[in-house]
């Protein structure tokens, strides 16, 4: 078969028979563009936990009573830098503020400042300022979400806590966290660990948990039964965990929306075969003579194929073009908020691009697969017109 | 004038099936016809010329009984054998012209030949020359949609010749044109004829009842030879 | 529910199997009427619609064909992310143990895809004869893929939905590892014998093709691939990973090898399907393919280099074997 | 192949083009960088759902269930 003739024709047929084809590539497209969307963010939001995830620390040590947290107390650090493999023990101390008003919330989290790592980290995060200036007096780091509601509430400087001892406490805003944090510190205020016990109603003996680091994996199942028996109301998460719990939720966000995707997927091949039975079987009569003129089924079963292909192909990249657009360049408005609320605050994220091949893969083989089973009935319906037809 | 036979009809059915009734449309077909002779098909509409001839083309399945291209059973042979056939020995002018009207003269001419597997330049080449025969080389890039009744035969006639075959099949081929495209059809024809082409015609235009190059009349009658 | 049910490559991946299947199960009935009523012989309108019927089977199984591969690689890379989830599993080798279905499931579908291969050959060869000489010869192999990709339809959806994301799974280095004294390599092979056996094999394999000893081309090639699977597992593999104890046939599918196992199996796998096609229509069929035995000498050598080099550019960076 | 689709196959091509582009020019480092600074500051990884916290840990109508919109399963305890 000569490609040069055989791309000539099929494509003048194409554009002949636009009309016809432009609604199912509008509608793919759509189609396309809402599953690609929520498998971008989703697949952007996993990468992103998972980057972060490298850094964070292996072990998270609580009290848990009655399977409520409480406050941990300090004395469990000195228990945990005891064993030995454990390293780089830490204590945290957060937890959410209410801003009853409007019944949104921020997450405070202390943050020792007087270690040497904490300021490197804060020297890294926050260039260009002077980390004297922040240390002096009570000042905190907040999220861009924060800052944007305080902002809207005239807190423009700084903002007065109420304790639970019912005592006022004025913190200065002293700078705004990076917005490329935005995923998890948007609703953050990172404040020195004593301003947060205050504030949270730590007592000075008390944390909200530790964490601490475990250099070689293959120790990790040991160290959490280590770890589990030194109270009985201790609680071990390690790294893993936390991994697959995310790995689940984004599974189980995106999974339920291809389970509901089902639906409408069934639905558009349905169309799908009733619409190109329909138009092959104008096209009988073109089908006939071309087989007169000497075409083969194969030929012809090639030819519609082709055509097939191009318009898949054509929606699939426009399809996947729009929403890498909307998510990644516009950041995705509406569509955001099934994944992280919209509730709470506003978070203005921008999520990292991810194109990988499982992503794309798993696009076209939702989308595709289903379009030419569709089409492949009809396509050979068409194809075995007897060229008979060409004489009527 | 070799004696080389181009088509054999062996005892030839064909019956059509409609509503459970049994119509036979062609009745024990015996027919033979050499290389390069020019056979006329004659008779009133419904007598089974149509059919025949494409039978002899195999764009229909006989019922029973064969035809034979150059030795080739055409009517039952798997289709990829019987489209290379029709592709390489046949060419097929049909009453309606059955040209794609949204396609150039230079682009109808051209499709029978996108199978083959020819280069472009070859395509190119050949499809100049049946242009040339056929006498539309001046409307080459034209709509087949903007062209008069007898233009468009004209390209039909180098659609069918496009590929050289040695069998040429009209379908009442001036059925839809007036008297002088006819006669320039007919001397086309003439023209084919000297090339050494077989010529087989389904007609009941008078004009072919006399013909200025040497053909054979066979008149057929409800589905026989008469 | 199971989470790993939830997981969206596990969900595209069975839409698209019971997709092809249902393509499949039309295109079965449809065989089955032919295959049976089937007489090519025969003027009836009966037998012309048959052989118009017979288009929209094979139509199918070629669409079927391209997919089925997409769909293993597909498979594959899937089973490699799943590995996040399973406890103790490093790569997808944990994950095909999870539980009793995975190597079954895994060898099914290797085996599917030669059956398409050579399905695909007979057909090829069928189309070509005048009188569809071969039509019940592939009728009947297609009849035995739709048996098999039953069965791989049924493992498919046991082996994911008895997947249990909390009992841990063992990691390829347990899998493959050197047990104290138990000798892995099959024979009693040592690793030195192992890879005389494997280069042997190969040239072997080259010469009995080129020369048209079928039979022995059928044997050799066979053994070669199971030569080959643990010369790669437990040899090669080690120059890949650059670590003499990590064995493993899934990691080398990851990204921190640059996705070379697809690549590896591939071109083994391809050239021993192509190979095997051919030589079994040579047998059965008595119709061969000079072209196709260049593209399996092509892809075999591809196989034995790229395992080669890896073992060679090792030696020439660092001086020394693993 | 005709003018007008080679337009609308180049149109297609500049769009997995510009596409490629945003993702090959996009910072990746400084964003991941920046995340995993703040997490070394902060040890902590949660993520800032925007979701109301204050609901009742029961579900109201149907005691038994859990509430509806909870997400903190998703935090580490």
């Amino acid at each position: 078969m000569n490609a040069n003739a055989f791309w000539h024709f099929l494509t003048l047929q194409l554009f002949k028979e636009r009309s016809k084809h432009l609604s199912v590539i509008v509608i793919s497209a759509m189609i396309l563009f809402l599953l690609s969307s929520v498998l971008f963010i989703s697949s952007s939001i996993r990468f992103s936990l998972e980057e972060t995830l490298k850094v964070q620390p292996d072990f998270v040590v609580s009290r848990v009573q009655g399977g409520i947290s409480v406050p941990t107390p300090m004395i469990w650090e000195d228990e945990l830098i005891d064993i030995y493999g454990v390293s780089n023990v830490i204590q945290r101390v957060y937890g959410r503020y209410f801003f009853k008003a409007k019944e949104r919330s921020f997450l405070i989290v202390g943050v020792d400042f007087l270690e040497e790592q904490s300021h490197e980290n804060l020297q890294k995060l926050i260039a260009k300022t002077d980390i004297k200036a922040f240390l002096n007096g009570s000042k905190m780091l907040v999220g861009e979400g924060v800052k944007t509601y305080l902002d809207a509430h005239f807190y423009k400087d700084d903002y007065n806590f109420l304790t639970p001892e019912g005592t006022f406490e004025k913190v200065n805003i002293f700078k705004t966290l990076p917005f490329q944090s935005n995923l998890i510190a948007n609703d953050m205020m990172v404040m020195p660990i004593d301003l947060a016990r205050k504030i949270l109603g730590y007592s000075e003996e008390e944390v909200s948990d530790i964490t601490f680091n475990v250099p070689n994996p293959d120790e990790w199942d040991m160290m959490t039964d280590k770890v589990s028996a030194l109270h009985y109301d201790l609680q071990v998460v390690n790294k893993k965990d936390v991994q697959k719990s995310y790995e689940n939720l984004y599974n189980y966000k995106g999974g339920l929306f291809l389970i509901l995707f089902l639906v409408v997927l069934s639905t558009f091949t349905l169309i799908l075969y009733q619409r190109y039975s329909m138009v092959y079987s104008s096209e009988r009569r073109n089908i006939g003579l071309l087989r007169a003129l000497g075409w083969s089924i194969n030929d012809v079963l090639k030819f519609k194929f082709t055509e097939t292909l191009v318009i898949v192909f054509a929606s699939y990249i426009l399809g996947v073009f729009f929403a890498y657009v909307y998510v990644f360049v516009l950041g995705a408005p509406l569509l955001k908020e099934v994944f992280l609320g919209g509730q709470n605050l506003q978070n203005t994220l921008t999520f990292v691009p991810v194109l990988d091949f499982s992503v794309l893969t798993s696009i076209f083989l939702i989308y595709a697969l289903p379009f030419i089973a569709a089409v492949l009935i009809p396509v050979w319906r068409v194809s075995v017109t007897e060229p008979k037809e060409a004489m009527l | 004038m070799s004696n080389k036979t181009m088509i054999q009809i062996e005892n030839l059915y064909r019956t059509f099936h409609h509503a459970g009734n049994a119509m036979p449309v062609l009745k024990d077909i015996n027919l033979s016809i050499g290389q390069g002779e020019c056979v006329v098909l004659k008779g009133v509409s419904g007598s089974g010329k149509t059919t025949l001839l494409s039978l002899i083309a195999g764009l229909d399945k006989p019922s029973s009984g064969k035809v034979l291209i150059e030795g080739e059973p055409i009517s039952k042979l798997p289709d990829l054998f019987a489209s290379e056939l029709r592709a390489k020995k046949i060419g097929m002018i049909f009453q309606h012209f059955n040209l794609f009207e949204h396609l150039s003269v230079n682009e109808n001419v051209t499709i029978p030949l996108i199978p083959s597997g020819l280069k472009m330049k070859e395509i190119h080449e050949k499809v100049d020359d049946a242009l040339k025969v056929a006498n539309i080389m001046h409307k080459k890039e034209v709509l087949a949609s903007r062209l008069s009744g007898g233009e468009k035969q004209r390209t039909a006639i180098a659609r069918a010749l496009v590929a050289s075959p040695n069998i040429i099949l009209c379908d009442e081929p001036t059925a839809n044109l007036d008297r002088d495209n006819s006669l320039l059809f007919i001397e086309i024809l003439g023209e084919l004829h000297r090339m050494g082409k077989t010529i087989v015609i389904a007609t009941h235009d008078p004009l072919f009842d006399s013909l200025s190059f040497e053909s054979t009349v066979i008149p057929m009658v409800d589905g026989m030879i008469g | 529910m199971n989470e790993v049910l939830l997981s969206n490559q596990i969900i595209v991946f069975l839409l698209s199997e019971s997709t092809l299947f249902i393509l499949l199960l039309v295109a079965f009935v449809v065989s089955l009427k032919v295959l049976v009523k089937w007489d090519f012989e025969s003027f009836m309108p009966f037998q012309f619609a048959l052989e118009r019927q017979a288009y929209l089977v094979s139509t199918i199984i070629l669409f079927v064909f391209v997919m089925k591969f997409i769909l293993v690689v597909y498979f594959i890379f899937s089973i490699d992310a799943l590995s996040l989830l399973l406890p103790g599993a490093m790569c997808g080798a944990g994950v095909i143990k999870a539980n009793v279905y995975g190597s079954y499931l895994l060898v099914l579908k290797l085996s599917i895809l030669f059956l398409l291969t050579l399905w695909f050959y007979i057909h090829y060869y069928d189309m070509r004869t005048k009188n569809h000489q071969w039509f019940k010869h592939k009728s009947w192999l297609f009849s035995l893929i739709f048996v098999f990709i039953v069965l791989e339809l049924g493992l498919d959806f046991s082996y994911f939905s008895n997947i249990d994301t909390h009992l841990p799974v063992s990691c390829c280095s347990a899998l493959f590892g050197q047990l104290e004294g138990a000798n892995p390599l099959p024979f009693g092979l040592s690793v030195s014998l192992l890879l005389v056996l494997f280069y042997l094999l190969y040239i072997l394999v080259i010469l009995s093709l080129k020369s048209g000893y079928t039979l022995l081309y059928i044997l050799t090639n066979i053994l070669f691939v199971y030569i080959a699977y643990y010369a790669v597992v437990y040899f090669f593999g080690t120059y890949v990973y650059q670590l003499p104890t990590h064995k493993c046939p899934f990691c080398m599918l990851q990204a921190e090898y640059a996705y070379v196992g697809y690549l590896l199996w591939a071109s083994l796998f391809m050239g021993t399907y192509i190979g095997l096609s051919d030589a079994i229509s040579t047998l059965w069929l008595g119709k061969t393919d000079p072209k196709s035995k260049n593209i399996v000498v092509w892809l075999l050598s591809l196989f034995v280099l790229l395992c080669t080099a890896y073992v060679a550019v090792y030696y020439l960076r660092n001086g020394v074997l693993l | 192949m005709i003018k007008p689709f080679v337009a609308f196959a180049v149109l297609l091509v500049i769009l997995l083009f510009s596409m490629s582009l945003h993702y090959g020019l996009f910072p990746y480092s400084k964003a991941t960088k920046t995340m995993q600074e703040m997490t070394a500051l902060t040890h902590m990884t949660h993520l800032s759902l925007s979701v109301g916290y204050d609901e009742s840990v029961y579900n109201s109508t149907y005691p038994e269930m859990t509430a509806l919109g909870r997400m903190d399963f998703v935090y580490e305890r």
